[in-house]
């Protein structure tokens, strides 16, 4: 039983949300409270840093949905990072690389929002 | 000392989503045991996951008095498991393909889990008496090489 | 989203020995999910196999077509695991103290199981309808200092 | 899963059965047939390696006792070694240590056999 638990770093402009334990329907509120403090705060530019997330359903994914249009209506993003292979087969099975940026690691979401081009 | 015959465990348990994980760490158990390899047994687990969150969040609205019951039958050729509540039901052919992006614009998540059940198992069945009682089959084959 | 009182899981089991270890792993589960020690899980996981075991061997006498049933209801005080057989019963105001001079002379084991489940458990009760069922309740506290 | 394995080695006169895994009424049969083997063929002198052996239960104990009667009969032990602290507890609850010797490695056992005084 890893539970789970959401650090927030602010690296300048940008809010990085590292994850570890497992994302399911009974952590997702505590997911949602991080990310809704950092809108709250009007940072819209946000890496989520998966890299000791164990797990994630489809509660966990819903996340996402849920904030992405307003983060992207204020001209920020929602970027993910160091998603382990286990994971990032959930996020391909739902079609989410379409929708989101998916990084190998950090330094490339941060450089993304750095320089946009 | 025992036949090759279905081998059946029944598990009830409170619908919180905090026994998610009790339940996913259950259906590890009983997969590895099972011979599955660790890509199908993390297939079960999120598949049972989905189902038993539904049964949580739509059927028992997050009531934790309620019970969810799982019935797991293994045999030669397959796991199935049979998640049920004795919630309201609904009509499983009147749900929408998800389309993430139309989700995404609408700030309206969900409609994952079915397809994510789906696209997990060799086959998923609703068996459901409105009113009453849903069941949510989910089975893996053995030696599945279904390709996503 | 659940308050604070008697959660409860039911798990049935066909009555095989091959069983035990996936019991013994959906004890550890909900024992460490509620905060029980290493100790204390090593404990509570030895005497639930004892129990069931013994309504493997005693009660159905290897039978796996029967079931076992396992409660297990966990509160603020206490974890209480009841494992139900449904075989012929005994008494257990009958039983030696178990002397494992006297039984490795006889060359007869047995007669440990009980003596354990006592010795590591907080509280040992047996609710037997003979013919019908036996209850075999155990009890760990959560604060439990209990010297051996 | 570990499941149970016992492999024997002769060494010399004394046969060593190195048990891994989990020993409970499942696995205990395995056990049995392989300390009766040693003993069909005469060799009763043995000990029991318990190195890699995470869990038993009652029925492994009662494995020893099924047996320690006709070794000890025929000029023989069974002498234990290498028990983990979770093992040793149980054998401890049991009053184990006053009916077998238990070594903490498995040399020490060998050298009592071979010098007993
Ligand atoms: N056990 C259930 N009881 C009642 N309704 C259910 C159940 N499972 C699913 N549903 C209905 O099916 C819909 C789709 O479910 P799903 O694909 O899991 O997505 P989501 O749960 O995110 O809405 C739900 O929104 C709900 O209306
Ligand atoms: N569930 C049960 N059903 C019937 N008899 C039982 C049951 N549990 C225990 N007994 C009786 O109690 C005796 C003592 O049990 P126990 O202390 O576990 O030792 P053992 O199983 O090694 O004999 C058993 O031999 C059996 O006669």
């Amino acid at each position: 039983m890893s539970g789970f638990k959401v650090t927030r770093v602010d690296k300048g402009d940008v809010t990085v949300l590292y994850l570890s334990g497992f994302l399911d329907a009974h952590t997702v509120p505590d997911f949602e409270k991080a990310l809704q403090e950092a809108i709250n705060e009007k940072r819209y530019k946000i890496i989520v840093n998966f890299k000791d997330l164990d797990y994630i359903s489809s509660a966990g994914l819903g996340v996402f949905m849920g904030f992405i249009e307003e983060v992207r209506a204020n001209d920020g993003d929602i970027k993910l990072s160091n998603l382990s292979p286990r994971v990032f087969k959930v996020f391909d099975l739902l079609g989410f690389p379409a929708l989101f940026e998916i990084f190998d690691d950090e330094e490339q979401a941060m450089e993304k929002f750095l320089k946009p081009e | 000392m025992q036949k090759n015959k279905t081998k059946i465990y029944r598990i009830q348990i409170s619908a919180a989503t905090e026994n998610l994980s009790i339940i996913r760490g259950f259906i590890q158990q009983i997969a590895q045991k099972a011979g599955f390899d660790a890509e199908q047994i993390d297939q079960i687990k999120l598949a049972v996951d989905e189902a038993c969150t539904n049964a949580i969040k739509h059927a028992y609205r997050f009531d934790a008095s309620k019970m969810i019951d799982l019935e797991i039958r293994l045999s030669d050729d397959q796991l199935e498991i049979v998640v049920t509540d004795y919630g309201p039901g609904f009509d499983p052919s009147k749900l929408d393909q998800p389309d993430i992006n139309k989700n995404a614009k609408k700030a309206k998540p969900g409609g994952l889990g079915i397809h994510l059940m789906k696209t997990l198992m060799d086959a998923v069945d609703f068996d459901i008496t409105p009113g009453q009682k849903t069941q949510v089959h989910l089975v893996k084959y053995r030696t599945a090489n279904k390709h996503h």
